[in-house]
């Protein structure tokens, strides 16, 4: 084929071209040849469509995005906020931090490995261009059902991609998620997350300015991964519409991505570069686009100087791979010398690919030829936007009236002890060690805290101790029966975990994982969830700095369950105040904080004993969490207590197990009055935490939740081989780890 | 005198910061060194730190060891200068020859991460004076490639020399065989292990303890006095 | 016993990155003259009973579904050794 | 440009897990009559000129000392392309 130039374009308006197959609707189409007076070019046509589809546009979600923006809760820390490639907080002492979760759920399906490791890739890389080090990474994780043959086949390698990916470019995994529900089964949600630190000097944008500045692209060289992959994973089917030979998944060098940290690293150290973007999802199309269209003037990139690794590419081709360790920068002519030296010492390659101009349009050319020609905002900032349709669900209010209230309770204490027994060991609820000793959780020297703590938490200065704690929540269970309540549920969660763990949340990161937005009753659940994370999120005072949306998960009409995920980040001014979660201490005195109540829907007990899932899942009472989570807190600095454990779901049983298994401690524990058996282990009320207090500390830590006016209850002490209820049963701590720990790897080894 | 330790970073070494730090936390003065750079900058000794070199491609260690510091690092130890192989450094130590034997992948083919119990076989080398023979301490595990194996010969010299100086304890993490966890060589300068002694040297980060500050203090006293 | 052996090797358009780190690493060992490098996986299976079409459209199928992931690999099935003892 | 295929296995006394792992799977499969399976690595060389004795012993030279850990496995190398254009 020839080669379709701008002047060829002009003079063939009438040629016929493949936008449908491009994932193009035909109002979208006939946009694009309004915004450029005559039809685009095969290259042009290609960045439309990539930088229009879902993943890259946000089309349909945008409208509902918009809250988190409008809905800003009054907060000092923000110092970038949505918009840019991840968002950046204050944690004082000079440093920022910023941190992103991001998806990478149908790439995962289809090639477990590759897909879980680019996903790790590719957030990082967001991190890194916000002028950052990368610390640390988080990946949650949903599954279809722990026994089915195919979990068999995706688990096992997702996390071998995660930690292959991730442990070799030596950053620490310090939290996720793993969860197994049926609803998942043709559509795993890999989500992933990173922590980046630096000074506030440093933070670096995603935007070309100053004509005459170099474009350097620079990393591994470009080659035919993932061509029309955007288009692609955000379209209706995984069936690949591409061109055909070219491979739709992506193959991930860790090796790579590290020179390419230490060489950006270095980089920024000398101030070389006036703007910065990571090549992601759209390639050179979303970096060129982005950078031109959030900087002042135009941009002129010759497309034939790109490395390539198969010299057969075709120039849209190039403009779309998404060959993966890839980075753009804006570098000022003087300082394009040093830059080259700073990647020849790294073994990266580094080529200048074009400049910034004086014009305002976006050109490309090919062996001469001007190929491009497009206002840069048009397609990177202006795509369309989609009011779509929603509407309450049918079967929702029937949902919601199927009260777990109805199910079948134990009897008696043997049968209370059974499903004890049942719920630790059951996949959702069992030790995912398995599955997390696969991840180096020390790398770097930093980490105070790993799975299974609440939260993880990395020192970020060694002087002063100042560090770092973040925790993702979400459940897909709660969501189901309620939307808002459900994301809400999420950020509570999520809040109360790093609280639990002795840091202050300052703001959260989110990941959108639902199902197709062309589905009114998807779009409902989106709305809702939004809704319902935003409101969280003012009343809590965590703004949210930026996130993702992954739709169109689902297998055929089925969608899964509405699953926000949270990401909540902490600040703590000491670590060595940090809070475990292990009971280590006997003697100890364990108290409950917060209300139980007779809370059941969606939980983890009706799910593991009736395999149930109905009636409204817990309430949620955000001023309640932010007192918990002050009192933990205060409790942490001033060293009241020495273990606090978060409760959710499995409620309070699973707490405590967690927490005597980690210590090597049992536990005896007495029904409060007021509560039968049944709802004291295994209510999910929210805004509940349990806490080991030392004898010395017990009048103080009484008098402070009193005067504060949080509900506490002293609920027994750390103590023996057991877990003991009186007067119901006892478990020895044996037994319950066996239960606990070997559910996973018999599934999965 | 200060003692001068010096680090290796190669192109995807990534503990190199982090025995920087354990060198430093210890009382030595910390110096790195570039896989590039022949020189050795006078240091007094070398660690070869854990990571991925070239990404563990090909074998684990099996690149770095052509590096150009290697050739110094090589000579060096022939002439008994001290070197430590942690974790990639000791793949990369059995890759240049400098100890007997070779690393595969862990026998169950996975990556791990744990904290793992050793016995201390052999107290009298550089890096071990610190502790006692038999002395049981506790570090960070991290590896895909930790399956120390050798022939049968091999194996019956170093014990029989007394050069196997880490034992697995409780739980063989990787299918070593005779559950070696590290090694030294015939004239004790060279230690290679793969447990991760620099993660060990703080209290309340990584594992909360300090078992694996002894590895620094031993060499900074063998060099101080020497 | 005899001996079939399938090679599996990422498809050509695939990003090697093993294959490359070797490449690279050979002109500093002082080997020149070779312009590429791809490196996959060799399988030696031994294979009770006759290699027969029936069993070769078995290992066939058994490399496809199993040995070689076909989103990103390519893979030959060769007879090494046939019907010789070993 | 001539295609070298240097063929690196561990030495048969050397435990191959990888090899064990696939081989245990095999009847779960439903694929039956596999003895053993070892797994081992495939370097394919695009060799720049000829392939005679001399670029030969040189890529012996490479394997016996780079390609191949002698320690642990063995190696054989076998030109499959001679000469032709690709
Ligand atoms: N769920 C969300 N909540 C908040 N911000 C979001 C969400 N999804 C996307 N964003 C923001 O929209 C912007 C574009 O997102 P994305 O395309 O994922 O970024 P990138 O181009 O870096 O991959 C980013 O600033 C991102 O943080
Ligand atoms: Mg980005």
């Amino acid at each position: 084929m020839s080669l379709d130039t701008v002047k060829h374009a002009a003079e063939t308006p009438d040629v016929a071209q493949p936008w449908k197959e491009l994932g193009l609707k035909e109002d979208e189409y006939a946009r694009i040849r309004e915004i450029l007076g005559r039809r685009p070019t095969g290259a042009e046509l290609a960045m439309y469509s990539v930088m229009w589809s879902e993943h890259c546009s946000y089309k349909s979600s945008k409208v509902h995005l918009k809250q988190f923006g409008e809905k800003v809760p009054v907060n000092d820390a923000m110092l970038v906020g949505i918009g840019e490639n991840a968002g950046v907080v204050d944690v004082g002492q000079g440093y920022a931090v910023t941190f992103k979760v991001e998806s990478h759920n149908h790439p995962s399906y289809i090639e477990p490995y590759q897909g879980a490791a680019t996903g790790v890739g590719g957030i990082v890389r967001d991190i890194l261009a916000m002028g950052a080090r990368p610390v640390a990474v988080v990946d949650p994780l949903r599954f279809g059902a722990a026994d089915h043959p195919d979990t068999k086949r995706v688990l096992p390698g997702v996390v071998a991609g995660i930690g292959g990916y991730g442990n070799c470019l030596g950053l620490p995994n310090i939290g996720g998620e793993v969860v197994f529900d049926a609803c998942y089964q043709g559509n795993p949600l890999v989500n992933a997350g990173c922590i980046g630190v630096m000074k506030h000097e440093d933070i670096h944008l995603a935007k070309a300015s100053g004509p005459g500045n170099k474009v350097i692209l620079y990393g591994a060289r470009t080659g035919g991964d993932g061509i029309g992959g955007v288009s692609v994973l955000a379209s209706e089917t995984f069936e690949s519409t591409g061109p055909a030979k070219r491979p739709a998944v992506q193959v991930g060098d860790p090796f790579q991505e590290k020179l390419l940290i230490e060489c950006t690293l270095e980089i920024f150290g000398e101030k070389l570069v006036a703007g910065i973007q990571d090549l992601g999802g759209a390639g050179l199309s979303c970096a060129t686009s982005e950078l031109a269209s959030a900087g002042s003037g135009g941009m002129r990139v010759e497309l034939d100087t790109v490395p390539l690794r198969d010299s057969s590419l075709s120039p849209e081709e190039i403009l779309m791979s998404e060959s993966q360790e890839r980075m753009c920068a804006i570098v000022e002519p003087q300082h394009v010398e040093r830059f080259m030296e700073i990647c020849e010492k790294w073994d990266v390659i580094a080529t200048v690919i074009g400049e910034v101009t004086e014009g305002s349009q976006l050109e490309i050319f090919w062996h001469g030829e001007q190929i491009v020609d497009v206002p840069p905002r048009s397609v990177a900032h202006e795509g369309p936007t989609y009011h779509r349709p929603f509407a309450r669900p049918s079967w929702q209010d029937a949902l919601q009236a199927d009260d777990a209230g109805k199910l079948a309770r134990p009897a008696n204490g043997a049968e209370l002890r059974e499903q004890v027994l049942k719920l630790v060991a059951s996949p959702n609820q069992a030790s995912k060690s398995w599955i997390t000793d696969q991840y180096d959780r020390f790398v770097q020297g930093n980490t105070v805290l790993a799975m299974p703590e609440d939260a993880g938490m990395v020192r970020i200065d060694e002087k002063s101790n100042l560090g770092v704690a973040m925790a993702t929540d979400g459940n897909g269970r709660y969501a189901k029966l309620d939307p808002y309540t459900g994301a809400q549920l999420a950020l509570a969660e999520s809040y109360r975990n790093v609280a639990a763990s002795g840091a202050k949340p300052l703001a959260i990161s989110d990941c959108l994982n639902f199902g197709s937005p062309e589905d009114p009753d998807v779009m409902w659940q989106f709305a809702e969830a939004t809704r319902g994370l935003a409101d969280g999120c003012l009343e809590l005072g965590t703004p949210v700095t930026g996130g993702n949306v992954s739709l169109y998960n689902q297998t055929g009409e089925t969608a899964i369950h509405p699953t926000p995920v949270v990401a909540v980040l902490g600040v703590i001014d000491d670590v060595t105040r940090r809070t475990p979660v292990a009971f280590a201490e006997e003697g100890q005195l364990l108290y409950l904080l917060g209300d139980t109540r007779e809370e059941f829907g969606g939980s983890a007990w009706s799910e593991v004993v009736h395999g149930h899932l109905g009636g409204m899942p817990p309430e949620v009472d955000l001023g309640r969490e932010k007192l918990l989570g002050e009192i933990l807190i205060s409790a942490s600095r001033d060293g009241m207590i020495d273990a606090a454990h978060d409760l959710s779901d499995g409620g309070l049983i699973q707490a405590v197990t967690e927490s005597c298994l980690r210590g090597g401690k049992g536990a005896r524990l007495v029904v409060p009055d007021g509560l039968d058996a049944f709802t004291f282990l295994f209510s999910e009320s929210a805004g509940r935490a349990v806490v080991s207090v030392p004898r010395s500390e017990e009048l103080r830590f009484n008098d402070m939740c009193g005067a504060r006016g949080l509900p506490v209850t002293r609920i027994g002490v750390v103590d023996g081989e057991e877990i003991e209820i009186q007067g119901e049963f006892s478990i020895p701590l044996s037994e319950l780890r066996t239960a606990h720990e070997e559910t996973i790897p018999g599934l999965l080894a | 005198m200060t003692a001068r330790i010096g680090v290796v970073t190669f192109p995807g070494t990534l503990d190199d910061k982090d025995s920087l730090r354990a060198v430093r936390v210890a009382g030595a003065e910390p110096v790195s060194l570039w896989h590039r750079d022949k020189d050795l900058h006078q240091v007094d000794a070398v660690i070869l730190a854990g990571g991925f070199s070239y990404g563990d491609y090909l074998r684990a260690g099996a690149i770095s060891r052509f590096s150009p510091v290697m050739e110094t690092i090589i000579e060096n130890a022939r002439a008994g200068m001290p070197v430590l192989g942690i974790c990639n450094g000791f793949q990369i130590l059995t890759e240049a020859h400098l100890l007997p034997g070779a690393m595969l992948q862990n026998n169950h083919l996975h990556f791990i991460c744990r904290d793992q119990k050793l016995r201390v076989e052999n107290a009298e080398t550089a890096w071990t004076s610190d502790y006692s023979t038999g002395q049981e301490i506790s570090v960070p595990l991290k590896n895909m490639d930790g399956r120390y194996v050798a022939d049968e010969r091999v194996l019956d010299e170093l014990e029989a020399e007394g050069r196997v100086t880490f034992r697995y304890l409780d739980v063989n993490p990787n299918g070593s065989l005779r559950d070696i966890a590290g090694i030294t060589n015939a004239a004790g300068n060279v230690v290679g292990l793969m447990p991760h002694p620099e993660h060990a040297v703080e209290p309340l980060i990584g594992t909360g303890r300090t078992d694996g500050l002894g590895f620094f203090t031993s060499i900074i006293k063998k060099l101080v006095n020497a | 016993m005899a001996r079939v052996v399938v090679d599996v090797m990422l498809k050509p358009e695939i990003l090697d990155p093993q294959g490359q780190a070797v490449q690279r690493a050979l002109p500093r060992l002082g080997f020149e003259g070779i312009a590429d490098v791809r490196q996959g996986k060799r399988f030696e299976l031994e294979v009770e009973g006759p290699v027969d079409d029936a069993a070769l459209s078995r290992i066939h199928e058994m490399a496809e579904t199993f040995l070689a992931n076909t989103v990103i690999e390519d893979f030959t099935v060769k007879v090494e050794k046939a019907e010789e003892s070993k």
